[in-house]
Order: C-alpha cells, then structure tokens, then sequence
C-alpha cells in the first residue's frame, strides 16, 4: 500500500504531508523516483529532509534542514489556501462511496459512540489540494456507503456534487487500499474499482466495502512492491515497524 | 518592578477560575511546566483552547481544571487517542463542553483575535459537517466578487502561555524551528505569559530582532523554567520524551493509572525541579549541536 | 533547466507591456536593478503597484513605462516630493491612472492576495476622504457582531520583483532587517523573479530554515546581482545611498535633468556592472559588521 | 516645538514614530525623562534604539539593536488595529479646527492644485493610536478651517462627530505648534488655545488660523526648551539641523 502510493507521487511536486503511511510513502518516493518532492507538513516545515521516522508531523527532525519553516497562518493561508499544493494525502477511520472522509466520530456527534480526533487539517486539504490521495485498508467498518460524519469532503456531499459547492481542488483521485485502488466516476464521482494487487479478486474487494463496488471494464493490475521498495521501508524508513504492522 | 516571577506566582497571579486559557505550541514548545502548576493550584471551570489538546489538556481535563474544550485535533500525536478526553466526550465523566473547528479555522480564530477583527473570513468547510455541528461557523457575502466565505469568530484568551527558547527579563522572547500560531495567540490574548528555557541579556534579543515572536510590551510576566516543555520538547535545547507519550495511552485508559500519574509527578512535587528529579535520564534528549550561522545586522 | 538568469533575460521573459508589476521593499531591499532593466526594455502600460513608490517608480513613471500606479504614501522618504509622480498627476505629463490606499489598505490588499481570497476585512477609513476617492474601499457586516468593517479587493500581480540578501538557485530566498510586505506580495503573484545580492548553497538555506521568506516553489527565476538594490539598502551589506536620494529632489523637478539622469545611468549602460562602475565610491556605504549570534536547530 | 512635543511621552510609552520632527521628539524624550519609551515604526521596528538620526522610517539604524523585526501586516494588525499604541504623531500639510490632517492634496482630488503624498499610515494611527499628537507650524495656510481632504480623521468628519464613527482611539489630544498648543473642546471637539509659548499673544495665534479660534480662560504657559534638551538636539540629536531648520 506504501509503496503502490509513492508511485503516484512525480518528481518535484508539493506534498502536505500527514504522519504515518503517508510519511513514510514520501519519503519512499523521495528515496527513489522523486529526489526532488517537496514536503510540507501543517506544522510550518517547508521541504523537510527528516534524518529519521518522524514520530509526529511536528517533529524537530522535519525542522533540521528544512527549507523554510513558517508560522501556521501562512501554511494554511498562503500556501493551502493559496492552491499551492498539488498532492494531500489522507487518511481516516471511514471513507465513503463518494470519497467522503470521517475522522471525527462513530455514531451521532453529540453522543458519539466513539469520539475520533476531528479533522485537524483534514477538512481544508480535502477542499484546497489540487488532489488527494487515501490510504486506507479496506473493510465493511472501514468502508461504509455513508460516513457518519463529513469531516473531509469528497466527490459528492450529502446530495450536492463537489463542483457545485465550489472546491478549488480536485477531490480525492485514488483511494489507496491493500485489496485495490479505487478511483472517481467520471459521471457521478462514486468510487469504483480501477486495478486489483496480484492475486485479489474483484468479490474479495466487493466484500470489504459497504456499497455495492462497480468494477471498470478494464482493470489495472497493481504491481507489487519492489525488493528495492521493500528493503528501503523495512531497513531504512520504518526499521522499527511503527507504521508497516499490516505490510508495505 | 519585575515580570519575572516563580511559576507559582505567576499563575496564582494570572490564572483564574472560569477563564479561558491558552497554552499553545504546535506539538514542539508545549508548556506542561504551567500546565502542572495549574493543575496543582487546583484552578475549575476554565475554557481551555489549542489546536491540539494533547497530552497536556488531556491531563488537565483528568484533573478536574476543565469545563470547556476548543480544538481542532484531539489525538496523541503519533501515538493514539487522549483517553481522558475521550471519557469526558463519550462517557460525560467529567462533563465537559466541546467547539471544534478545524486546524486552519483555530488559526483563523487566532489571527482575527490577535488583529482585534470580530471574524476572520476562510474559503473552507463547504461539503462539510462542521458548520452544522459548530454553529459559530457561518459565512460572510464578498463585497467584491458577490462569493460566500466561510467565517470563524474571533478568539480572545483571559490568559495565553507560551513557552519560548529565550526571552529577556521583559519578555521579549525569540522562537526558532515550528512556530505554530503562538504569536498570533498572544497578541489575541489579555494576558500573556512567557515561559523560556533561558533568560538571556537584552543585547542578545537586540543582537538578532527577527527572531523576537513575542515583544514584551505585551507580557505580563516572566517565567524561567528549563525543560518546562518537557515531554514536548525544544528545538535546539532537548527532543520530545516519545517513550512518554507512548506510555500516555496506556496510562490515560485508565483511570486509576492517571490519577497515580497526577499524584506522582503533579500532585507529588512542589516544582518542576522536584518533577525533573523523577524523570529517567533526561541526558539521553539533550539536543546535539547543529548551529545556524550567523548574520550581519549591520550598516 | 536552471532559474538563474541575467537580469537582461528574466526581465525579457516575465515582464510584459500591459503587467500589474510590483517590485517591493519599504526602503529596504528596493531593487533598483529590475526597474533599470526594465526600462531599457522600453516595457508599456504597466500597472506599477508598491506602497511607497519611491524613486525607483519616479524613474519609470518619467521614462514612460507607466499607464497607472497604485499606492499608499508617494514621496521622496525623508527628502521631499517625487516630481515625475507629481507632474504626472498635477499636469497629465505623461497620462497616469492612480489608485490610493493608505499603507493598511495595501498591506492588507496583498495579504488578500497571498491568501487567494477575494477581500480583506480592516477597521479603517472611518471619517477618512479615502473611500469617496477610491470606490474599491468598501465594507461588510461582521456576520457575529452585526458591525460594519471596511473592506479593500485582493491584489494578485501578474509579477512581482523580491530583492533578498541571499538565495539558492532554486529561489529559496533569505531576508532579515525590515521585511515590509514582501512575501504577501510574492505569494499573491502569478509570477516571482528573486534577485539576490548572493547566491549560495541550499545547505546554507537549510542551516537557518526559519529566515526563508520565499520559498523556491513560487520562483520563477532567480537573478543574483551584487549591490542591485543601490541606491536603496541591503541590511549587513550596504548603507541606503542618501546622497542620491536627497539629488533626487533637484534631478526629478528638473524634465531635462532627468532625461539626463535616465541617459547615462540606464539607457547608457548596458548591465548592473556598468551602471556601479559609474557610481562615486560605493566602499563608502558597504556595511560594517555586526553579527547575531548563532542559535543552535539540532535535536 | 520638538522639546514641547518630547514632554508630552511619558516614560515607558508604545509610540508609533513618524520621520522629522516627531522621531526627534520621540528620540529626546529618550535621552531625557522616558529611557524606556517604546519606538515602534510603520517599516516593522520594535523597540528602535537609532544610533544615528534615521534619514527615513526605514532606516537601517532602526533594525540594529533593535528588539523586534517584523513584517508590516503584523505592524498594522497586531500592533496598531490591536490597540497597542499608546501615542501615535501626525504632521501634516493642513489641519483643520476639528483636527483632520490632510496629507493628500491641496485643491480637488481628481485635478489637484498640489499632489501631496497621501496617508501612509496615518489614517490608520489616527483611527487606532489611544491618543494622537500632531505636530505643525501655525499659518492660515496650514491651518484652514477645513481641509481640503481628510486623510487623517480629528474630532469631528464632514459634519459627523468620531465617536458615532466608531474609532478606537480618542483622536488629536494636543495640536503642538511654534506659537501655543491647541486641544480640543470637551463638548464639540474644535481645537482651541490652551497654552502659549512665552512672549507670544492670543492674537498672534489667532492670526495664524483658519477661523475664529476660542482660547481657554485660563490659558498654560509653555515652558521654553531647556538648555539641556536644546544642547541635545543640536548637538547630539539633529547636528546636521536636517529637521531643525526652524527652531527647537
């Protein structure tokens, strides 16, 4: 999954960074076909060159060699806001048939049954980014029809398509997960499966979301992580396993 | 007559029940020295806002200072939950009032305080769920363009404590590596603390004036606290304790484990000297040294 | 491809008849070297947009290269009057549009700008003549407390000019002493073009993260030219030329003395290199040295 | 004038500092009676020590020692529309019986007589500043009954008094000129003779305003400049006499 997001990462683009599996796949694709990424983490860290796994995205390690580090106001004004950032990646405890991200609670927000985080910068990097990217590992829970709750928008909102409520950015383009990648119809925005790992079958990918999954015509294979890919995530990026538990 | 006080005084002197209270710093420069002083001096009722609440707020919510909660991320960074908060949100134990915004409209909040404006305007939130579970974010029509705008209402701390590399024995502080939105959260506030880990000559704040966030004309007083930010950390002067806040999830999931935390190292000593004494080994996150080099100021 | 250019080529590329042009710097940092350039280009009908326009848009307004000028205080700083701006705008000659602000109003139109929002909200211009000359003064509700603001449009130039004390070739630009509105101008621009009096390694750039004020993802070309912003200043570099300024009173009030003026230190030379060789003594403003201690960014 | 001025700041003031004659003002009451009087510049220096007399308010002698550099929005946003200046000084080519300060033009703005240089800042220090003091030579010419332009707002605006206008600051308290000080009148907020320099009359003033000026009963004498404050200004402060030219 790590590896299969670095590759939709080009050399020299501008990536908000969020901690984790998103992390660790820019510094991947940095390691290998995008030397020249520029990372940007909400914490005001301008083209981090972190020495070391980032345990939070306001570590020192991201500030020590980084290009610029500037005050939030200007993160969020003058270079989100501003449509100066080409790749946000997110992530979130449900996604939905419409790329809909909840991080903020299961259940109703004022008796929530589980109380998430809230959005942090979710919610503006969903709007502002030229696009976004999700990762995020498939399952019934994980994927249901609706989320609960809209914390970060994606193609089509309560009724009301992306475009009609005037979002700069273009909405999440690929959804991420360990059976597949999902991606955006044309027509309606609702998410369907566009390329399958090796060994998956599109049933297994039906079975792990919570609507019934149209399939393209044509399917991608996805193709599987590298040695290459796999000795730098486990030796050199996530030597300690804090983000690669479920594999790379 | 001088700003720079203990920190008992300093918060027995600013610090009132009921008060809304900021002690911000955007997972580096976060102030737990006054946040036990708080705590211990037993302060209620206090509106306490951040973009983050972190393990510092969750461990004032556990001790009983909170009635109100205004954030934008409530999560362990890197780690997991705050299990306080989320005991307080999911179960009611405390009772505590939440207003969430997201991060940019925290920063929103701050900026239009610090600029004395009543909102702050942000193109933000549509297709989102938080206008309706915030009320107070509404929109405001472009004079120009005839657009909506997403709006947040101005936020004006009673109190922001902010902790700085080094100020003078005015308060003149200066900041290096992430700046979060501690000066704006400053100039919005009514009164300012300022927290360093050095208390340094003026000459050496007017040695390099670009690097001063937060004059003294605004600050109320002065606090020296070395390792005050402790297990947050400080760029230049010690890294994050990461060993602790991975301990805080299991310590904050439970209750009884959170409360013989606060008694060990809150409730337990006097100071943040007595609290640095029971810390294992700070030596092992004292900073290496990787100096900027220096600029010339002159004409 | 490289973003290093000679100022002769990055002008050639980026600047076109008809821009909303700004080149920035309150009196600090004021790149005269562009404006020369530009001129010699025999670039038209631009929109020259700057706070204070200073000598540098009295020497463009002269040679023609100006059909409007938008702005907040137009004299000679601390000398006198700017008597192209005034002839231009007392007598027609040339034709000049004008739009007035006060400085707020510009501040605030280019933090519009930078932030791509359409407006800016200020608490301003009450009781002031300036909304009755400026129709783009307007105001808005406060959607919380019912009170009315004023309102200035956001100002996007088409390019806008940064003068830095140093950058690496990639345009990651460095300033200290007065900053004045530079990066609202530049992240408000479709277009940058850095000029720096240095060029140096990103490792020099990456040594003091929090002094970067452009980042090189918003510059489109980089010109680095020694002594560029003469006869305005360079902090740690070079004294302001005040000798110039205060002749610049007898020069602009005199048509055939500017002309003059235009003829031997723009028009006559070719390059940068040129224009300082026929300037008196420059030793005589270079920078003495005062040094800010180094602060260390390790962890 | 400049010694009459210097003893209207009192000691650890936030003064907003313009170029001439306030910043000489401002720069002897720091070498007299206020040592710890607060510089702050519209160019972003906070707490200036100048070495030398600025020539502008960009100095470079104003960074220098300086104990706070920042930019200009946060000069007009946090500094000013926050509140924080305590005295703000104007100049000005006209001032008016209510205290409105034109800076803009003499004759119509579209086809004017004189192109001044406009507001800069200071319709904005005299919206914000809790007090303004304005600082100019008494003549019919400069002080018209009404001005041409406002570019900075007094006591009173085209009829409508600035209280209902809604401005933070309490406006021109003192009018310091070389023959007496003007202050505003408690009900109607008209500047009025409220003291005089010595040797000077009532008729004198009154011959070098715009409109039948009112004087106070009991009218203040203004002590002439020390030897000490006029030994600093010429010989310390001003040896050059760039601001001087008249008197001190």
């Amino acid at each position: 999954m790590t590896a299969v997001a670095a590759r939709e990462l080009r050399d020299g683009e501008v990536v908000f960074v969020g901690i984790g599996l998103p992390n660790l796949a820019c510094n991947l694709a940095r390691a290998t076909h995008a030397p020249a990424l520029v990372l940007i983490y909400e914490s005001g860290a301008v083209g981090a060159v972190p020495e070391r796994l980032p345990v939070s995205i306001g570590d020192p390690a991201l500030v020590t060699g980084a290009l610029m580090v500037c005050g939030m106001a200007d993160v969020f004004q003058f270079f989100l806001q501003n449509g100066r950032i080409e790749v946000g990646f997110l992530g979130g405890a449900q996604v939905d048939r419409f790329g809909n991200i909840n991080t903020t609670v299961v259940g109703d927000y004022a008796h929530p049954k589980v109380r998430l985080p809230g959005s942090g910068g979710a919610a503006e990097i969903a709007v502002h980014a030229q696009r976004t990217l999700i990762i995020a590992r498939a399952s019934k829970r994980a994927f249901p029809a609706a989320v609960d709750f809209i914390t970060s928008p994606g193609h089509h909102c309560r009724g009301v398509p992306r475009r009609a409520l005037g979002m700069p950015g273009a909405g999440p383009v690929k959804v991420i997960t360990d059976l597949g990648i999902l991606e955006a119809g044309a027509e309606d925005g609702e998410l369907e499966l566009a390329a399958l790992y090796p060994g998956v079958t599109v049933e297994q990918v039906r079975g792990a979301v919570g609507w019934p999954l149209r399939a393209r015509a044509s399917l991608g294979d996805v193709a599987p992580p590298s040695a290459r890919e796999l000795e730098l995530l486990r030796d050199v990026l996530d030597p300690q396993k804090r983000y690669l538990r479920g594999g790379a | 007559m001088t700003k720079v006080l203990p920190m008992r005084d300093a918060i027995a002197q600013h610090v009132r029940d009921g008060d809304t209270l900021v002690i911000e710093g955007f997972t580096h420069l976060i102030c737990f020295a006054a946040a036990h002083e708080i705590i211990r001096q037993r302060r209620r009722g206090l509106t306490l806002a951040r973009l983050t609440p972190d393990v510092i707020y969750d461990q004032m919510i556990a001790a009983g200072c909170a009635a109100k909660l205004v954030f934008s991320w409530a999560g362990n960074p890197g780690v997991g939950s705050l299990h306080a908060f989320r005991r307080a949100v999911e179960q009611g134990t405390p009772p505590l009032e939440i207003e969430e915004y997201s991060h940019f409209g925290m920063v929103a909040r701050f900026s239009a305080g610090a600029a004395r404006l009543p909102f702050w305007p942000l193109r933000d939130y549509m297709g989102t769920d938080l206008p309706a579970a915030n009320p107070r974010i509404r929109s405001v029509e472009c004079p120009y363009t005839g657009e909506r705008l997403a709006t947040v209402p101005a936020l004006n701390p009673d109190v922001t404590i902010v902790h700085a590399q080094r100020c003078d024995a005015d308060g003149n502080a200066q900041i290096w590596g992430l700046l979060g939105v501690q000066k704006e959260a400053a100039f919005a506030s009514k009164t300012v603390i300022v927290v360093a880990e050095e208390l340094v000559e003026p000459s050496v704040i007017r040695a390099d004036p670009n690097r001063t966030v937060i004059p003294g004309m605004i600050v109320s007083a002065v606090v020296i606290e070395p390792w005050g930010a402790h297990p947050s950390y400080a760029q230049g002067y010690y890294d994050r304790d990461n060993d602790f806040y991975v301990s805080w999830e299991g310590i904050s999931r439970d209750p009884a484990a959170l409360d013989a935390y606060l008694r060990d190292f809150v409730f337990g000593v006097r100071d943040r000297a007595e609290y640095l004494a029971r810390q294992p080994e700070l030596r092992r996150l004292t900073a290496r040294r990787q100096m900027a080099p220096p600029v010339n100021y002159g004409y």
